[in-house]
């Protein structure tokens, strides 16, 4: 089920220049059951003239202490009032909201886990879903802009990781297609979340490949929860609520098919 | 003492063209899905009504995205009315809406007149309470405004719907007008049963780094509490010019707001945008409207419509 | 390096109908006084011009207190156009502007078209380099609207002040009409040299505790970061109607805000409300935009006018 | 000279039910050279969406610490967020704003002080500036609603106190004149801050006296400077800077000479 709670923060760091991991704890007994890899949340700014909730992915979720780790980079005001937040204060948060990754479809598979820059978070949960499920293999690659990394050693844990930066400082020169290419990669599918011109890439790749590519998507969002219709995504056949070419990226995605969607 | 407080627990009802609602608070069009998104999180029964997403009678498309901006205090929006059609709207929404005991209102929007009234005619024998009519849909224009800016052609449609309508017919009043007396005057011309303002202002935000537009449409609609003050002048203007019960709205953050709409004349209000900020905030709605009326001793929240000295 | 940095320094500089500017910033009418009260925070030499409070043929009284009222990211007023008149204005204001080395905009109401026309004859041989036309003073009224806000007589003032001004003639427009593009043209027919927008938005705060209006006047002008979307929209409006330049105003609170209204379409700018937040804020304004210029290898702050994709 | 001022909170304090005591210090080096009784400054909500300074009276000026006390009750949003702030965090202030009392007229005189309610704060630093003077004398008499009394020690330093509270649980049941007349209290001049009936009816008992009285006067405001014209009160003479009968409060004020405004 769906709610605003007000969580308290219980970690806040800086991984690299702009990026912060922040853990938000759930009241007592007002955890979710369960949480899917994929899936996010909608934190709320500390600040009265700022009203809509920022949509950032659930990084790690961890039930025995009830925390949700975020990643996230300083974009704007939004998520720069939220890196200002110290130790026990508390944030709002609507959760947990999206579709997250079908792990039916991944297991017994040898996934591709693609990130790109803010797309990384993601797939560090994803990877540990995927980890647990025998028979099913993890392959990270991740892109990073230069040699400020993170969350690489939290992705290491679950499986081979390779590497790609803009400026070649680190692992491949290139983007994740490339690392992919150079290191002659191959799966059964791939899971990859990253900016648009990524995921358009990644789609033709699994295209070329014949296999399943499962992308997360970006957009505006205001209400989250599917009521407003403005994060949609143009679908290739008529979405099943709209009814016209249009799924919402809050309710039906964020992660799609990439067959489905024209992106 | 529990006697007591039961007993002046105020009357919340109102009464709407004759629609008796069990209290005044209902949801803005397009802020509230058709009530199942935010049926997670407050009772549809505990609402005075619910107001669907406008409905059209095909399925339309709306603008590309990106279709929602963040401004201070507020939000753009250029969704463009994307709807699944009446039939869908009919088959599922209103289903699912019947199960509440709560009234549903559609809000109706179209391209030409007759789109209006196909739509009308379409729910005259559905179970619905009210038809709220969305006369500033952005493509419907004559010349560069748009039906709800000129005040003949919102009087002429309104006698149109009405002629055909089975519903009590609310006509929704854009703010985007020199005189909005002139138009809630036009409206109750026209034979509407009540009026419902204000829809959006029209806003625009440019991205200074891209230097671009950040909504695709350009231009969108601009709510919440930025807007409440203009709201609030409007209601006002419009209860001094009309006879018939006014739908206050725009930037409804707390009872508290609610109360300030009721007093400029509204005999009703709508939560819109600031939903998307507090998914509870109908019901805190309704509930801090019924402190209000207890702390200040008031019977019926009937009595707060217009009176403000 | 320094000779580097000196040499890549952006023109600041911008020329509106003739009238030569050290920069595009100026101040809202009636936010700064007459400029002597923000001469304690300010240098108002490093200022593009002083738009002063307006200014009639005779000294006014204005409104009844409560003239102001604080909403959620603005303010409201009712001032009701309180000043000295034109005679203690050019002796004591006029003589005190004169000091600095800025541009000084004299803006002008009456009640009546005899005594805008009075006031502007008074300025023909004073030190003055342009004159702003308040055409939306509240009790300048044809029937319930305004002056500023039916086309004809805008076009048609317009074209009487030309007649008589030895200053190049900004009109200033008032956001409370259906469509802006109409009335910016109706200026530029009877012969603008400039138009500045937006003038306040009407609107409306009602004490729910006392059930009483906030403002002795009821209704007073919205201003602040609440109206930037409105005023953004409707300079870029205006910006497709019109060739005269645009002054843009409403909500600036920031060197970005100002940018964002020179992007679409705003030749210059002008900080209102938010002096009184931050007194320091027409300097910072200055300082930002040259920073964003030179973050963004722009030559003339003249490039951003329009610029918007 | 007025300026914009970031200060540090160095004490904040209930004093009573819903009033705060709060000091401010001036950063090293920037701490005005005078500051006069009566005069008030803008004190500014941590909240971005209330954007208006809050005028405040100025009920203590420690030069030495470059501390101001300021005294203020709870009576909405703005004041609320000054409330919750704590020590060492930042409040922005507007200052130092007004006129304040003329000592100058005061001097060696029998002075009768009269505070209701939130108008008793300025009354402090008034009796403590005329303690300074030699010949001038405070007699202090203060308005209460009950006996959540604030303030009453430090005026005790500076001459004598009575005390008014409106239920009567301490001193004369009634108002501060009641307590004037009950006590047969007579002076020279009377200088008074408080609700607009308290400050009509003082304005009568100084003209039956035959004594000036300076009352300090409030208004919404907007600018706090002079430059918006928010904050005037009708005056008997046309005024000098609005050449019409209106003052400004907080430029021309807000202590006027009772005779001089029309209220
Ligand atoms: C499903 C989803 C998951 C995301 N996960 C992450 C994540 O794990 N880590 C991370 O750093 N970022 C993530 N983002 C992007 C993140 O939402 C934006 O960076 C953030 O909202 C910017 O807010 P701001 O106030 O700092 O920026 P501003 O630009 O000031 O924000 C203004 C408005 O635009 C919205 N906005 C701005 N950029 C984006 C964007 N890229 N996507 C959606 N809305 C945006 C904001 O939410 C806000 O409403 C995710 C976005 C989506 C849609
Ligand atoms: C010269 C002067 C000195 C003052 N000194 C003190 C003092 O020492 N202690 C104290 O407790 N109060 C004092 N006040 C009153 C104080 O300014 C208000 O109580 C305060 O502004 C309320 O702000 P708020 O946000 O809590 O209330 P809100 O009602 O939410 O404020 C909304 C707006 O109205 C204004 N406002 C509300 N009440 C008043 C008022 N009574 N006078 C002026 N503006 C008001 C606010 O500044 C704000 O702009 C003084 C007022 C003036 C004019
Ligand atoms: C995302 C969004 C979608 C909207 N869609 C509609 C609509 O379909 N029909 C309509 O009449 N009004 C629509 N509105 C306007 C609202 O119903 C309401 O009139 C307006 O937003 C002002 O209220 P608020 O400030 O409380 O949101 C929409 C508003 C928003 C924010
Ligand atoms: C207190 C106050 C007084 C104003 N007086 C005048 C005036 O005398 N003449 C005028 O043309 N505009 C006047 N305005 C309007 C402003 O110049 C400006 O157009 C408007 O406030 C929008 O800008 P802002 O949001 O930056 O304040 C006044 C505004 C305020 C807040
Ligand atoms: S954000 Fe409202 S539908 Fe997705
Ligand atoms: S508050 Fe602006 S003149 Fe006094």
């Amino acid at each position: 089920m769906k709610k605003k709670t007000t969580m308290t923060v219980t970690e806040i760091r800086s991984l690299a220049e702009g990026i912060f991991s922040m853990k938000l704890r759930y009241p007592e007994g007002d955890a979710p059951e369960k949480v899917l890899p994929g899936q996010f949340a909608g934190l709320y700014p500390n600040d009265p003239s700022k009203l809509l909730p920022r949509p950032i992915s659930i990084c790690r979720w961890e039930p025995d202490s009830g925390e949700l780790q975020f990643v996230f980079r300083v974009a704007g005001a939004g998520t720069a009032s939220l890196a200002a937040q110290k130790t026990g204060d508390k944030v709002d948060m609507l959760g947990i909201l999206g579709n997250g990754y079908d792990l039916g479809k991944l297991a017994g598979k040898r996934v591709l886990l693609l990130g790109g820059g803010i797309g990384i978070p993601p797939m560090v949960e994803l990877a540990a879903a995927l980890n647990g499920i025998p028979g099913s293999e993890v392959k990270a690659v991740m892109g990073y802009r230069d040699s400020s990394l993170f969350l690489t050693e939290e992705l290491k844990k679950y499986g081979n990781l390779l590497i790609a930066t803009e400026d070649g400082s680190v692992g491949t020169k290139g983007n994740v297609l490339d690392a992919v290419r150079e290191n002659g990669v191959t799966a059964d599918a791939v899971c990859a979340c990253g900016p648009m011109p990524m995921l358009r890439a990644v789609k033709k790749f699994a295209q070329e490949q014949g296999i399943p590519a499962y992308i997360s998507l970006e957009e505006r969002m205001a209400c989250g929860v599917g009521a407003c219709l403005g994060c949609i995504t143009k679908t290739v056949k008529t979405d099943s609520h709209s009814h016209v070419r249009n799924a919402r990226i809050c309710t039906e995605g964020p992660v799609f098919d990439a067959e489905e969607v024209e992106i | 003492m529990r006697e007591e407080t039961y007993r002046s627990k105020p009357d919340m009802t109102v009464n709407i063209a004759g629609v008796e609602l069990k209290n005044p608070v209902m949801t803005a069009s397009g802020t509230f899905g058709s009530g199942m998104e935010y049926s997670e999180f407050v009772d549809l029964n505990h609402l005075g009504a619910v107001v669907t997403k406008g409905v059209a009678n095909k399925p339309w498309e709306g603008n590309p995205t990106p279709r929602v901006a963040e401004v201070y205090g507020g939000m753009l929006n250029a969704i463009g009315l994307q709807n699944p059609g009446i039939d869908v709207f009919i088959e599922r929404d209103l289903a699912f809406l019947k199960q509440f005991d709560t009234k549903v209102i559609v809000n109706v929007c179209g391209h030409t007149e007759e789109e209006y009234l196909e739509v009308v005619e379409r729910l005259a024998d559905e179970p619905v309470d009210m038809l709220e009519i969305n006369v500033s849909c952005p493509n419907v224009k004559q010349g560069a405004i748009q039906f709800g800016q000129d005040p003949g052609c919102l009087e002429d449609i309104t006698a149109k719907i009405k002629r055909i309508a089975k519903q009590p017919v609310i006509m929704k009043l854009t703010p985007n007008v020199t005189d909005i007396s002139v138009m809630a005057r036009a409206a109750e011309a026209g034979g509407a049963d009540a009026i419902s303002l204000i829809n959006t202002i029209t806003g625009m935000k440019i991205d200074i780094e891209k230097r671009r537009f950040v909504l695709a449409n350009r231009t969108g609609g601009l709510s919440g509490p930025a807007i409440k003050p203009v709201a609030v002048r409007m209601v006002w203007q419009a209860a001094q010019a009309v006879k018939i019960p006014i739908i206050g709205m725009g930037g409804i953050a707390s009872a508290e707001d609610a109360v300030e709409f009721m007093l400029a004349g509204a005999s009703a209000v709508a939560v819109g945008a600031m939903n998307f900020h507090d998914p509870y905030l109908t019901q805190k709605v309704v509930d801090g409207m019924e402190q209000y009326l207890m702390r200040h001793n008031i019977q019926t929240v009937r009595e707060l419509t217009g009176a403000v000295q």
